[in-house]
Formats: C-alpha cells, structure tokens, sequence
C-alpha cells in the first residue's frame, strides 16, 4: 500500500497529514476524536534534521495534554550515513525521537507503529520499534542488513546464507522474520479498512513489552525470554 | 567470577581502554562487592553462532550482576568489546534486558552500563536490533521511576549502532579520549558514501568527529573521564548524584539544546570548527591536551553543561 | 686516438638536450615527462631513488609516463621496488633489467613478474651491497632523486630523510651521470646543504610531498603478553649477560617491546647505563620512553621516521642533526655503523630451519633484504674489541689461543614460535629455496645464514648456539625452543634437557623469570598516545596510528 | 567448529578453594578458559572448542605440559579458542590454574 493508501485507509473522514523531504507529520479524525501522525516515507534516510522535526511533533502532542493516539508509519532507510550528522551526534537526536515516544507512551498516548515498506537500523529503532504495539502491512521489508551485506561481512557464500536464512529467522532480513523476533505484533490485513485494525490493536495494548514473549512463541528468538527471567530472578533473589 | 591480573598490579590504575569487562567491574566495585548474574559456569551461550562456524563465548560478551558503589547498591552491566566487537546478540541482549527490568523493581541507586559495543550482531541481527528497542524502553521505565541509569564509554569498540542510540537514553554518560559515540561507524559510512565523504583510515579523523572529547564538548556526554577505571569510578559517583528526569521539561530542554546545536554548527564540517565557534581558543590543540587542561576547557563551554538529556 | 671523454660528452648531451625544458635548472612537474624523455637513452642503467622509507614519487610517475618507443629496456639500480610505477615500468618495456635490494609491499607482484619473465634479473642485494656495486659495475647514467627543498642553483636539502641520497648522487655525478631531483618546493635559500648544487643537474618542483612510509612506528596497543615475555628473557638472557651496549634492532613487535622495558625491567634489573646506550636505528617512536630516562646516549639514523621530527630537533645531543636542527640520516653510514660497529643484531622472521638459516621470503612473495644481512651478519673485517665482542667469540671457540681468537656479533633471532594464522616459524625447509629453483634463481633468498645466528629467543626460551659444538646439538637447541610446532616436538626430550644443564637451552624459569608476570603493564608506554606524553608532545604521530 | 576432549589422571589434586574461574576473552588470536572444581581429586579434563580445524595434536601436546606442570587434579577445564596460538592458550592455563589456586 502507499501512503496515501494508507491514510486514506486509516482516516476515512480525511486527514491533516503532510509530507516533506519525506517526513510525515499531521492529525487526522480518529476514532471519534484525533490522532497524531509522525512517520517517514519513501524509503527516506533519517538524519538529524529528521529526527528533531519527528520529536517536535510527538513532544508537541504530548504538551497538548490530549492523550490521543499517535501513530508512527515508517517506509524509511536506515539512519542518514554521513560525516555530518555523526559530527552533529546524530545518536543523541534518534535516542531523543524514541525518548519523546517512549515518554508519550507513558503519559497516555496510545503509541502504534506501522511499517509499510522499508526500515532499517538507527531510523527503525528511533521511530516504529520505539511504540508500544507495532504492526505491518504484507510487503514490509524491515531489515538490519541485506543478505548481499551480510555474505561479504561474514565471508560466507550467500547461497548458504539464503539456506541458512529459511531455519533460522534470528539473522534474516524480511518482515516474516521480524515478526517471528516479536518485533513486529501484528500483520495487518489491507483488504480491510486499516482504522478498525488499529483501533483494535489501541483496545488490546499490552500492559509491558511482550516482544520477548512474543519471541520466544514464534520461535524467532528461542532464548531471549528465559535469558531475561534467569536474570532477573537472580537478581531478586538478592 | 574473578579475572586476572598481575601481582602488584592496582586494579583501579588500569587502563579503561585495556581492560577486560570483568576486569573493568570487579574494579569499578567496592571490593569485594560484584557478584555475578547467569556466570560463565551457566554456560548461556549463544545458540546461533555455531551455525556461522564462530566461537561461543560463556557469558555471550556481557557481564551482569549486582554490586556496591562507595557502600551504595547498584546493578551492572559491562559488555566485552573484543568479543564479537561486543555487539548485541540475542542472549547478550536479553542479559541487559533482564538486568534492567530486575532494577525496575529493586530500586538501585543506580544502573551503570559499561558501553563497550559495535552495534548489532549481524549473525543475530534480529534479536540484537530487538533488544536495543527494547533497552531503551525498559531505561525509560527506570528513569521514569527515578532510578538514574549511568552509561560509561571507553572502550575500544565505543558505543556505535544500536548501542550509541541506548547511550543516547540513558540520564548521564562518561567518555574517556579513547571511547567513541556514534551511529554509523568510519567504515560503514565510507563503504556507503566513499573515502572523500569520511576516510575510515584517518584515526585522527575519527576521533575528531565521534570521539570522547568533541562528544564531551557539545554536551554528547556529561563528565570525562582519564582512562583509568578509578577516573571512570569517581565520575560514575558523581553523576549518579545529578540525573537528570525524564519527563516533559527534560525532553523539551534536549529538543531546545539539540535544534540549538544544529541550527549553530550546522554548516560546519569539521569538529575543530565547531569548537572554535564555541570559543575554544586554539581548536587543534583540543586532541593533544592532557585531561587537565582538557577540563578547564570544557568548563569554558557552555554546550558542554546541560540538564536536557 | 682513444676517446677518454665519450661520457662526458655524453653526458653534456643529455643535460643540453633537457634545458630545453628547465628554467636554468628548475624544471616544473608538468614537464617532468618531457625532461627524462630527452635525458634517458636506451639501456641506460637509471637508480630511482626509493628505499623502504622515501620515494621518488613524482619521477617515478613521470618515468612511467615515458613513451616506451623513446625510453626502454632500462636497467633499474634501486634500493626499492616499493611504488606500483617500480613494476609498472617493466610492463611497459620501458625497464627490463632489475638490480635491487628490497620489496615489501610489492613482493607478491615481483615474483609474479619473475615467474613470467617480464623482468631480467640481476640480484637481490642488501642495501650495502648494493651501494657498493654502484661504485663498480653498476654505476648508474642517470639518478632520479627525492629531497625536500633546493635552490635555483640545485643546492639540496634531504630534510630528515636524507637516506640513500649522498651515495646515489655521489656515485652518479662523479662518474659522468645526470641527477635529477624532485623537490617538494624551490626556495630562495635552503635550511642547510645536504648536497652541492653542482652535483644536481635539474631539480623538479614535485606536485606534491614525497612519500615516507611510517615503517618503524610499532603501536604499544598491539602487543602483546608473549612479546613481553620474549623481551624480557632478551633482557635479562642475553643483554645484560654480554653487557650490550651497541646495538641495532629490526622493525617488529618483539624487539619494540624491548625497548619499550628498558626503563621498566631494566631499570628494575639495575640495568641502566650498562645496556643499550649506542644505537644504528632510525628513530623509532618506541625508542622515546627509553631516551627519556636517560639510557640513550647516541642514535644514528638509517632515514628518519613520520612525526618524530620535532622531537629529534628537540634531542641533538642523542640524534646527529645539521647546524639547521633537523636529523641527518644516512644509509650507507648506518649500515656500516650496524655491521662493523654493533655488538648485537635482534631481529625477527618469518622462517627458521633446523640448520638456523633464516628468510622472510614466501611461496610467493619476494619481499628482498633490505639491510637485515648487513647487520645481521658477522663481520671478518672487525679487529676492535669489545668485552660483548670478545665474550661471544669466546664461546664460540672455546679452546684455542685467546690472542689469536676472533670476536662474534651477536646475531640474535627474536621469533613466536607461531605466526600469524598459525604458521609455523620453524620448518624442515625454507620455503625460500622453492623459490629460487621456480625463478632459476642461483642463490637462495636467505636473509640471515646459520653460521651468523648466535641466539634464537622465542615464547619457550633461549638457543645459545655459540656454546652447540655440533650439527646434531644446534639442531636439537633449536627444536628446543621451536615450541609446539613440528619441530618443536619432534625433539629429542633427554637431548634437549643435557642441553638445557649446559645452559645452551635456557627456560624462562632458568633466567628467574615468572611467564604470569609478563604483563602488558611492564610496557613504558601501553599506547601511541602515552609516546607523546613520554615525548612531552614533540611526538607528532601521523593519523593512522592516532585514536584520539 | 571442531570439539576435542582430553582426560588426564594427576599425582594430586591442585591447590586452592576457588570453585571456579575465568582468564581470556574469545577474539582473534585469543581464548577464553572456565575452570571449575568438579571432578574427582585426580581427575582433569580438557574440553576445546576451537574455530581452526586440525591442530588436534598441538592441543594435546600443550594441554599434556600444563597437566603434567600444574597437576590441575579436580579441575574441568572448557576452552572457547578464537584462533590462538599455542603460547597463548598455555599462558591462559597457567593463568587459570593460578586463580584456583587463589
């Protein structure tokens, strides 16, 4: 689906939602009241000139005090690779974009991911994977690494790389891998209308981060869940 | 479990940079203090490098546990920068998850992550970029709750990818000259954008541009440290004193401080012209100077003294 | 009539022929082609200057953008093949027959070449053989040479690299040769004269900076346990027993971390001012530590070292500089220095076999000697003794008339008994003879003979092979100490033990030292950054070995 | 990845009261050595884990030198091997064995 697909799917009774140099930003009518959208399309790289516009807008809806849902649609790149965002701590502006989230997060937004297309890396984290329950449409292609990458790193043929890569979903690219990590909840059906989905997925928010739960019962992260526990209760065990 | 060192040999003397992540926490404890969580003898390993044809390690490249800072309790983790570039795998990260969600309820007067990170494990890539996510929502849980979580940066493989985003949530970070912050690394943005856009080759470069010292200068870091795990000890103190909350005055002040920055040295393209714009006298002295006078420095320089992170 | 000045004539020729592209002698880089076009003939025998530190760089490309149907079949007589211009030359037909001494990073390249029969070779010298043979057989028409400034006269100034310089102009200019020199800039009056102009026949304004390779900068950060150990066996096992004091080092990890103990455990060893004070080296950041604690008394300099030369302005009553203050370094000179005037060689290598004869030539690579035989070689010609000197030889002989005994230098062999990937050091047989019988080489590639080799120092221990009074027992000290490698356990366990009582074999253990104390924290300096604090910032180390 | 495991009888058992230790890290060149106190006084074995196939020999060779020289009784010994040389893993032995004698 495009991004218009998208949000004329999710508000069907119209939208304020605009995109520049490829970020998304707006409200639309939502569920009987607004919503708040941030997000990047066109597979767009996030620099820090991004990320900071991205913030504004979430710290904006928290300020506003109104609690209404914000959601984050991502067709983006990975993190803007250059010498000056690094120069200008672009780590400081993409931890500050997921902080603005997770803060709204906490104080009541109802916070929704929604892949699309691509996402990768820095500008993954810093955005979709920083909401409380994330969701994809078919042919969402979340990825750390392509295999081509992965092979010349790991000097290992792509040919076994690509075996490898249909028994094990922890190291593969693609959304049926990510959504086996628990990253990804849920894969939303674009044959029906998207604002029903999402208002269900707000109606069954989880209380705390399921991923590694998620994880261990898709079986894309076979460990993590029990790694976590074993720790935890060691460390309450004083 | 104990780590080894030379007789006569004054662990709190040891070079951050050198030392092992165990050798890093039993001397940044009270003596005596650390004990560990899930250790070596647990052999919780990762299950997916034998697939590679890689090595195992038994703690997966990160130590846990608990320990005391001057008689106070604190849990901690460090990452081990020459395994597997101390990058995030699927147990390595779920080690600092369950770390972080046990302070959530225990309360300690503080958290420490020891940064010592790449970024993503490619073998494991899913799982590694999961578990940053899922870090930086259990730091904002801690913070949120009044915990202060401490990141300190010195070690070979600095805090990049993933692990220089976690740094960027954590309340207040230490960097030493050696240690690194950044996203992409050299390498990565030369193979992407090639050598005219950042020559990976250029170490003085690189550090110029990610290192301790220009991080500390624009406020990417709050306290620097000489590369001694002494030095890293008192500024772990010291900060654990003055976290910043994290609620909305905070984020708003960092969304000021960082819009500022840009908006300032946006057109610069070297750090040296960054830290003459901000009024340090002679900028191509800043590598060469010793912490002392690197101190005084930075105590000259507004950006370098914030709350807003 | 016989004809006594055909040279010379010719030799006026050639110069005519180049005015026309000079400004008096001042020739810019653009006509650089131009200028070798009109001054070389083919066949000449041309040395381009370059070695394992500086290159003649923009000659060298100039030279490779001859046009091969006026300049070819050249015969090169250089110290390096080091630049890809060097090989490319042959390629072209411009170059086809080869005389030279060293070839790091174009080793694998050359013995393809040589496979292929692109290039006639004559020999693989040492850097002083090489020299020599310039005042004999292979005297060069033309020499392309490297410096840092001149005048519009051609007064030359080498800067601190000075190097191979006075030997190939001084063999060129007085034997009816054109010099031709690159300079990095012309100015009105150079620092000081390195060479008179009237040897200098054009001087081209480089495009840019001649190359130097940083060679001798050993990163503190990179070595390791094993290193430390080995150094301090070296210490204590073989400097402070013969009382070393002249001495020369070779470029690896091992002997850095020698010199990076001696204000720790040598100063704890009581060592100071009785080991180590005089030195054929060049200047070797790793050197700064020991310096500035007050164990070095003098340094002579092959070339010099990228970022050192601030400190060395800074240190004249330790290094030989001119009235200007910068190093004057000198191969030829320090070559001799290290093979008449030291007492001790230490070096590493990639193989050793069971005979002691050593090379760090591969199946395919043809790395050359560079000046590793000259000091790596006993010299009959040394008559003055020392007590080192006289030490050494005594054991060698042991029975005999002292008055008519010779001395020995010591040739030591400072190895891991594994190197990189884990190859084995030790082998039944070099790798260096295969070699020579595919490139119908004569002589095989050794760099240091058996008979030179006094002590092999690895992980395990010490050889003393002056004290083996036969094959068998040399063969066995060197199994002795060869580890786990094949060799190394492929020894005669009671043989080696008989040897390690006559203490031909010695264990760590047997010198007093703990293999768990060898720590890193014994390293004066652990970085290159702790050198520029040693160096009190005169250190000024180039970018790639910088992390700050 | 190649396993190997070697079993040897001591004349004693080693000394110390550590349960258990750590020496090394697994990087290139190096290895990382866990030494626990859980077998029978006379008793040590070897476990390697090691990414460079066919040094089988050597291993057995260098963990037969430090059995015979520490006389390591009691102790099982598990090696992750990130390439190291042969040096290396027996200084890293030595090491280990001198933590459990702590």
């Amino acid at each position: 689906m495009t991004l218009a697909e998208i949000l004329a799917s999710l508000f069907p009774e119209g939208h304020a939602v605009r995109v520049a140099d490829g970020l998304v930003t707006g409200r639309a009518p939502f569920d009987g009241a607004e919503a708040a959208v941030i997000g990047i399309d066109g597979d767009t790289p996030l620099g820090v000139e991004g990320a900071l516009a991205l913030s504004r807008a979430v710290l904006d809806a928290v300020r506003a005090g109104d609690r209404v849902p914000i959601l984050v649609l991502v067709d983006s790149d990975s993190q803007r690779m250059s010498r000056r965002d690094e120069l200008l701590g672009l780590n400081e502006c993409l931890a500050h974009l997921a902080k603005a989230l997770l803060l709204a997060d906490r104080a009541g937004h109802p916070t929704v991911g929604l892949i699309y297309g691509h996402a990768a890396a820095g500008a993954f984290i810093a955005t979709a994977l920083a909401t409380r329950v994330l969701a994809a449409l078919p042919g969402a292609n979340p990825s750390v690494m392509d295999l081509p990458s992965v092979a010349r790193v790991t000097k290992l043929p792509l040919e076994r790389l690509e075996e490898m890569a249909k028994s094990t979903p922890v190291f593969a690219p693609g959304l049926d891998n990510m959504v086996a990590t628990g990253a990804v909840h849920a894969v939303l059906d674009p044959a029906r209308p998207l604002d029903a989905q999402v208002r269900d997925l707000i109606a069954g928010l989880p209380a705390e981060d399921v991923r590694d739960r998620l994880g261990a019962e898709r079986g894309g992260r076979p460990v993590a869940q029990a790694v976590a526990a074993a720790v935890a209760a060691e460390a309450r065990r004083g | 479990m104990a780590a080894p060192l030379a007789a006569g040999t004054d662990p709190r003397a040891l070079s951050w940079y050198e030392a092992t992540a165990r050798q890093r926490v039993a001397a940044l404890a009270d003596p005596g203090t650390f004990h560990e969580f899930l250790p070596p003898t647990e052999r919780r390993m990762s299950p997916h490098l034998p697939l590679f044809d890689l090595p195992r390690a038994f703690d997966d490249g990160i130590v846990v546990g608990r320990a005391r800072l001057d008689g106070k309790p604190v849990l901690v983790a460090a990452q081990e920068g020459r395994f597997m570039g101390g990058a995030f795998g699927e147990v390595h990260g779920a080690k600092l998850i369950g770390l972080l969600r046990a302070a959530r309820d225990l309360r300690p007067a503080a958290v420490l992550i020891l940064f010592d990170t790449g970024g993503v494990r490619l073998q494991e890539a899913n799982a590694g970029e999961t578990a940053i996510a899922e870090a930086m929502r259990a730091i904002a849980e801690l913070r949120a709750a009044g915990v202060p979580v401490i990141g300190l940066i010195g070690g070979r493989a600095g805090a990049y990818g993933g692990g220089g985003l976690i740094a960027g949530t954590c309340s207040r970070l230490a960097v030493s000259e050696g240690g690194r912050i950044s996203v992409s690394g050299p390498e990565v943005i030369e193979t992407n954008r090639g050598a005219e856009e950042f020559d990976s080759r250029d170490r003085a470069l690189v550090w110029r541009t990610m290192g301790g010292k220009h991080r500390r200068l624009i406020g990417g870091a709050d306290a620097f440290a000489a590369d001694t795990v002494a030095a890293f000890r008192a500024a772990a103190l010291d900060l654990i004193g003055r976290a910043p909350a994290f609620d909305l005055a905070t984020l708003e002040a960092e969304q000021a401080r960082l819009e500022a920055r840009i908006a300032r040295f946006g057109d610069c393209r070297d750090a040296t012209e960054i830290w003459a714009r901000m009024g340090v006298n002679d900028p191509d002295a800043v590598p060469a100077m010793t912490t002392a006078s690197f101190d005084e420095t930075v105590a000259r320089v507004a950006e370098a003294h914030h709350d807003a992170r | 009539m016989t004809d006594w000045r055909s040279e010379a004539r010719l030799r006026d020729e050639r110069i005519a022929a180049g005015r026309a592209y000079a400004d008096g002698k001042v020739v810019p880089a653009t006509r650089a082609v131009a200028l070798l076009e009109a001054v070389l003939r083919p066949g000449d025998r041309v040395c381009l200057e370059g070695d394992n530190q500086k290159q003649a760089d923009c000659l060298a490309r100039a030279l490779a953008a001859c046009d091969p149907g006026m300049v070819h079949d050249l015969h090169m007589v250089q110290s390096g093949i080091v630049l890809p211009e060097h090989l490319d030359v042959f390629e072209t037909g411009i170059a086809r027959r080869l005389d030279y001494s060293y070839s790091g990073p174009q080793g694998g390249r050359i013995a393809r070449m040589l496979y292929g029969g692109q290039i006639a070779l004559g020999a693989v010298h040492t850097y002083l053989e090489l020299f020599a043979r310039y005042f004999m057989d292979l005297t060069p028409n033309v020499a392309l040479i490297a410096g840092v400034s001149a005048d519009r006269e051609g007064n030359l100034y080498t800067g601190p690299n000075t190097e191979d310089t006075p030997t190939v102009v001084e063999a060129t200019a007085f034997k009816n040769g054109v010099v031709i020199a690159q300079v990095n800039e012309i100015v009105e009056r150079v620092p000081r004269v390195d060479i008179p102009g009237d040897r200098i026949d054009f001087v081209v304004a480089a495009d840019k900076p001649f190359y130097v390779e940083p060679l001798f900068t050993r990163d503190p950060a990179a070595m390791t346990e094993t290193q430390v150990l080995m150094a301090m066996m070296a210490i204590k096992g073989i400097y402070a027993e013969y009382g070393i004091r002249r001495l020369n080092h070779g470029i690896g990890f091992g002997t850095a971390a020698i010199e990076l103990l001696l204000p720790t455990y040598g100063e704890r060893l009581g060592l100071k001012g009785r080991i180590a004070t005089h030195w054929a080296l060049n200047p070797h950041p790793t050197l700064i530590p020991a310096i500035e604690s007050g164990w070095v008394q003098q340094v002579h300099c092959f070339g010099s070292e990228v970022g050192m030369d601030r400190y060395i302005r800074e240190r004249p009553d330790v290094f030989f500089t001119g009235r200007d203050g910068s190093l004057r370094s000198n191969r030829a000179f320090c070559q001799t220095a290290g093979l008449y005037a030291c007492d001790l060689f230490i070096g590493s290598t990639l193989q050793i076999d069971l005979a002691g004869h050593s090379s760090t030539v591969t199946r395919d690579r043809v790395a050359g000697f560079g000046g590793a035989p000259n000091m790596g070689s006993d010299p009959h010609g040394r008559r003055h003794p020392s007590d080192t000197w006289m030490k050494a030889g005594h054991e060698a002989q042991g029975v005999g008339d002292p008055m008519l005994m010779r001395g020995r230098k010591l040739v030591v062999q400072l190895v891991e008994t594994f190197g990189d990937k884990l190859v084995p050091t030790f082998v039944e047989r070099l790798d260096a003879l295969e070699l020579a019988r595919k490139t119908g080489l004569e002589l095989a590639p050794v760099m240091i003979y058996g008979d030179d080799v006094t002590h092999i120092v690895t992980e395990e221990g010490i050889a003393n092979l002056l004290l083996c009074r036969d094959a068998d027992e040399r063969e066995q000290a060197i199994r002795g100490v060869a580890g786990y490698t094949e060799i190394g356990r492929g020894r005669d366990r009671a043989k080696v033990e008989e040897l390690r009582a006559r203490g031909i074999v010695r264990r760590p253990e047997d010198l007093g030292i703990e293999p768990l104390d060898a720590d890193r924290a014994l390293l004066a300096a652990k970085s290159i950054k702790d050198l520029v604090h040693w160096s009190g910032g005169l250190y000024e180390p180039p970018a790639k070995f910088r992390n700050w | 990845m190649e396993s190997l495991t070697f079993r040897h009888t001591t004349e004693k058992p080693l000394g110390g009261t550590a349960p258990s230790a750590i020496t090394g890290v697994v990087a290139s060149g190096n290895l990382e050595i866990l030494l626990e106190r859980v077998l029978p006084p006379d008793a040590c074995e070897v476990a390697i884990e090691t990414p460079i196939a066919g040094y089988g020999p050597v291993w057995e060779a260098v963990v037969a030198d430090f059995v015979a020289r520490a006389q390591p009784g009691g102790l099982r010994i598990s090696i992750n091997d990130g390439g190291a040389r042969p040096d290396t893993v027996s200084l890293r032995l030595l090491q280990g064995a001198r933590l459990m004698e702590a």
